[in-house]
């Protein structure tokens, strides 16, 4: 019975996104635009670093704050017409619905990343395929971990009056965890540093994504209580 | 206000009497140990004395984070608004002891290690978590009901206590090497005088707490009953 | 009359630190329409949400065939038991009619989805529509939608917010034999509305919601348009 | 085992700095707390005393 309503939610803030393309186009040219001024900021040539020393801090801005954009999204829409109590009503646990919603955010923030890294390659000019299978897992393991607990924080805040102001606050300080060992674990990588070198990190990410997400699974239900 | 919350309130001002005479003798002794019992720290000088106060105000401020995280709990499971006046009141006095931490902290670290911020573990994760608790505080103020508010913040509550140790180890890997010896030179180097005078700290700041606590839950209770009032007020005019 | 399907029993509801309903007890029986009548801010609308278990009451129980609405272990199998109606359509904008209602068919686990959905479009009269997206409905169509989202799983409660509000003559008339239908078919009907007249003329019984309780309850029989309007102004007038 | 004098003294005001502001927090915020509980207190009895009747 579980799976089903997760897939249902899931499968319909992905058609709500294809039909819209809000959350993704907003994530994609905030990310680009960060992209952009960080290359004004780092003439690698004159200040003698490699894309390697900075580019974990510049992907990982790149990161944190396009997901935040399509956390937000993705509750704002639910609340437009009182959908959220909508989701509520249905019989369904309602650990479903955040499941669903972690899953579809998460897809989301990888689909931009995905756009986005080939770009960086071309702004930065380092080279994404050596350190692509690597970089690829750290992306998704830290993106899926800040959209666990991003999820939950996004499900509160939408209930406020100034859901904007409120998700950033609540997010960034309780997910520095996972911003700390994504960019030390994307530094190691763009390094060119095998796995053994930042596989701990990515598991430590893990462990992070692992236990919010069950925190996630326990309280999404009082989020969701009116 | 209810018969139970008199009763409440009754306690709490007879605890706060208490509380405020222990309070006042200890503080008075504790300050009397720290600056004329106390030999200073061979290395770092008077200096280290800010560590008799420094390290209790972080312990304290952490005593609170640990209180809101079990009256989370409770009131999620008995929906008494008692609770989240309790959660509320410990959050309020976590902010205000990590904040102390955070400016005693460079004060002690200009003179010893000449630059006012050090990205020391502990000082770190005081620093992050002093912005949760903030961001805690700012969820409570822009709900849009007092039920809400409970509900969201409780839930913080939970997810933000049980990211505290998630944060500490995470600032360590980042930090890499042995903290600097803050608070080990206090535990195992210390002089049994200065043990004691430290333990004699601690105890004094936990019952500072437990006066703040009892104080701010008692306003708490108060708040609530004057909204109430009011709202009979309005409708029994209306 | 079969035992009561739906028992009120002086349910208190608190808002912040405002009590909105004061024990408030109500019946209803299956194959009866309740229609509820009472002032803006009276408590109709919390009780409708009450009863649709988007809210907690402060004390009081409601029970649905024994069983209360608000235990949490039994919280899956009422939901599914309840429709609800209310002011906000609870519909996606951006997606299309069919897609809205397949979406809700298949969160409430209706066995065959596609088949339900158009019968209820049948229902509803928004055949040839389906595929619209729901921002390019009319106020009217976007309510019958919203109805038809209610209905989706055939509940056996039938909660309904102010359904006539807004709607023109024919559609209030088209959405009154609708709920007369669903009454007739065995499921239980409590709507709330402003408008005595339309509400007479689905009901087949009425009641007055004033002060947290209710303040006049009586079969739709014993009353004409202008007894109820009346003891509508003596109510309103004798607590305000 | 009395403190060698020179290193320290230029400390001091470190030291004296620390402690005052910890003494301000903590003063300044009982002092808030005893000055909004005096006005809520002071509120509820005029309240109270406005509604005799109904007292809950």
């Amino acid at each position: 019975m579980g799976h089903s309503a997760l897939l249902t939610v899931c499968a319909k803030d992905l058609r709500q996104e294809l039909r819209t393309r809000e959350s993704f186009t907003s994530a994609f040219f905030f990310s680009l635009l960060v992209q952009v001024v960080f290359s004004f900021a780092f003439d690698f040539q004159s200040i003698g670093l490699g894309f390697e020393d900075v580019g974990g801090g510049i992907l990982w801005i790149t990161l944190t704050f396009s997901s935040i954009l399509s956390l937000q999204n993705s509750f704002l829409i639910e609340r437009e017409k009182n959908c959220l109590a909508g989701l509520v009503l249905c019989p369904c646990d309602p650990s479903a619905v955040y499941l669903g919603k972690f899953l579809a955010n998460s897809i989301f923030v990888l689909a931009v990343q995905a756009l986005i890294l080939p770009i960086s390659t071309l702004l930065f000019g380092y080279d994404l395929l050596r350190v692509l299978p690597g970089l690829a897992m750290v992306v998704v393991v830290n993106a899926a971990g800040f959209s666990a607990l991003g999820t939950l924080f996004a499900a509160i805040s939408v209930r406020t009056r100034r859901s904007e102001l409120l998700l950033p606050l609540l997010l960034l300080p309780a997910a520095t965890p996972v911003v700390i060992w994504g960019v030390k674990a994307t530094r190691l990588c763009l390094a060119g540093r095998d796995l053994g070198a930042y596989g701990y990190l990515v598991a430590l990410s893990a462990c992070f994504g692992a236990i919010f997400t069950v925190a996630g699974v326990l309280l999404f239900d009082y989020v969701m209580e009116d | 206000m209810g018969f139970r919350m008199e009763a409440l309130d009754r306690n709490l001002r007879r605890a706060e009497i208490l509380l405020f005479g222990a309070v006042g003798i200890l503080m008075i002794v504790s300050l009397y140990f720290v600056f004329k019992v106390v030999p200073s720290e061979v290395t770092m000088g008077v200096v280290q004395r800010i560590f008799y106060f420094h390290v209790p105000s972080a312990w304290v401020a952490f005593l609170g984070f640990f209180v809101v995280f079990l009256s989370s709990i409770v009131y999620l499971a008995t929906r008494r608004l008692i609770w989240d006046t309790v959660a509320h009141a410990a959050a309020e006095l976590g902010v205000l002891f990590c904040g102390i931490v955070l400016f005693t902290g460079p004060i002690w670290a200009r003179p010893v290690w000449g630059t006012w911020w050090t990205w020391e573990a502990r000082l770190t994760t005081t620093l992050v978590l002093e912005m949760v608790y903030v961001a805690y505080l700012v969820l409570r103020s822009q709900a849009e009901n007092r039920d809400q508010a409970a509900r969201l913040a409780a839930v913080v509550g939970i997810v933000g206590f049980l990211d505290v140790p998630i944060i500490y180890y995470s600032v360590q890997i980042w930090r890499g090497h042995h903290p600097i010896v803050f608070k080990s030179s206090g535990g195992q180097g210390l002089e049994p005088i200065m043990l004691k005078t430290f333990m004699l700290c601690m105890g004094t700041f936990t019952l500072f707490f437990l006066l703040l606590l009892a104080l701010r839950v008692r306003l708490g209770i108060l708040q609530d009953a004057l909204a109430e009032l009011k709202e009979h007020d309005s409708t029994a005019g209306a | 009359m079969s035992a009561a399907f739906l028992q009120v029993r002086d349910l208190d509801f608190r808002f912040g630190s405002r009590r909105i309903l004061r024990g408030l007890s109500l019946t209803l029986h299956r194959g009866e329409a309740l229609a509820l009548f009472g002032a803006n801010g009276a408590g109709k609308t919390t009780l409708l949400r009450l009863l649709a278990t988007l809210l907690r009451p402060a004390a009081g129980d409601a029970e649905l065939e024994g069983v209360s609405l608000f235990r949490r272990s039994e919280r899956s199998r009422t939901r599914r038991r309840i429709g609800f109606l209310s002011h906000q359509s609870m519909l996606y904008e951006r997606l299309s009619a069919r897609q809205n209602l397949l979406f809700y068919a298949r969160m409430y686990e209706v066995p065959d989805p596609a088949r339900r959905c158009a019968e209820l479009f049948r229902l509803v009269e928004l055949e040839g529509r389906e595929d619209d997206p729901v921002e390019e409905y009319s106020r009217g169509m976007q309510q019958r939608l919203a109805l038809a989202r209610a209905l989706v799983h055939d509940p056996d409660l039938v909660l309904l917010d102010e359904p006539f509000s807004g709607l023109d003559p024919r559609a209030a008339r088209r959405l009154g034999e609708l709920l007369v239908d669903l009454a007739e078919k065995g499921k239980a009907v409590l709507f709330s509305s402003h408008d005595l007249e339309a509400g007479l003329s689905v009901a087949r019984r009425v009641a007055i919601l004033w002060g947290g309780r209710l303040a006049f309850e009586a079969g739709r029989d014993t009353l004409t348009l202008d007894s109820l309007a009346r003891t509508y102004a003596s109510v309103a007038g004798r607590i305000a | 085992m009395i403190p060698p004098r020179e290193p320290d003294v230029k400390n001091l005001n470190y030291l004296f700095w620390a402690y005052t502001l910890i003494w301000v927090a903590l003063a300044g915020y009982l002092l808030t707390l005893s000055i909004r509980l005096r006005a809520v207190t002071s509120q509820l009895r005029r309240l109270k005393s406005r509604l005799p009747g109904d007292e809950r």
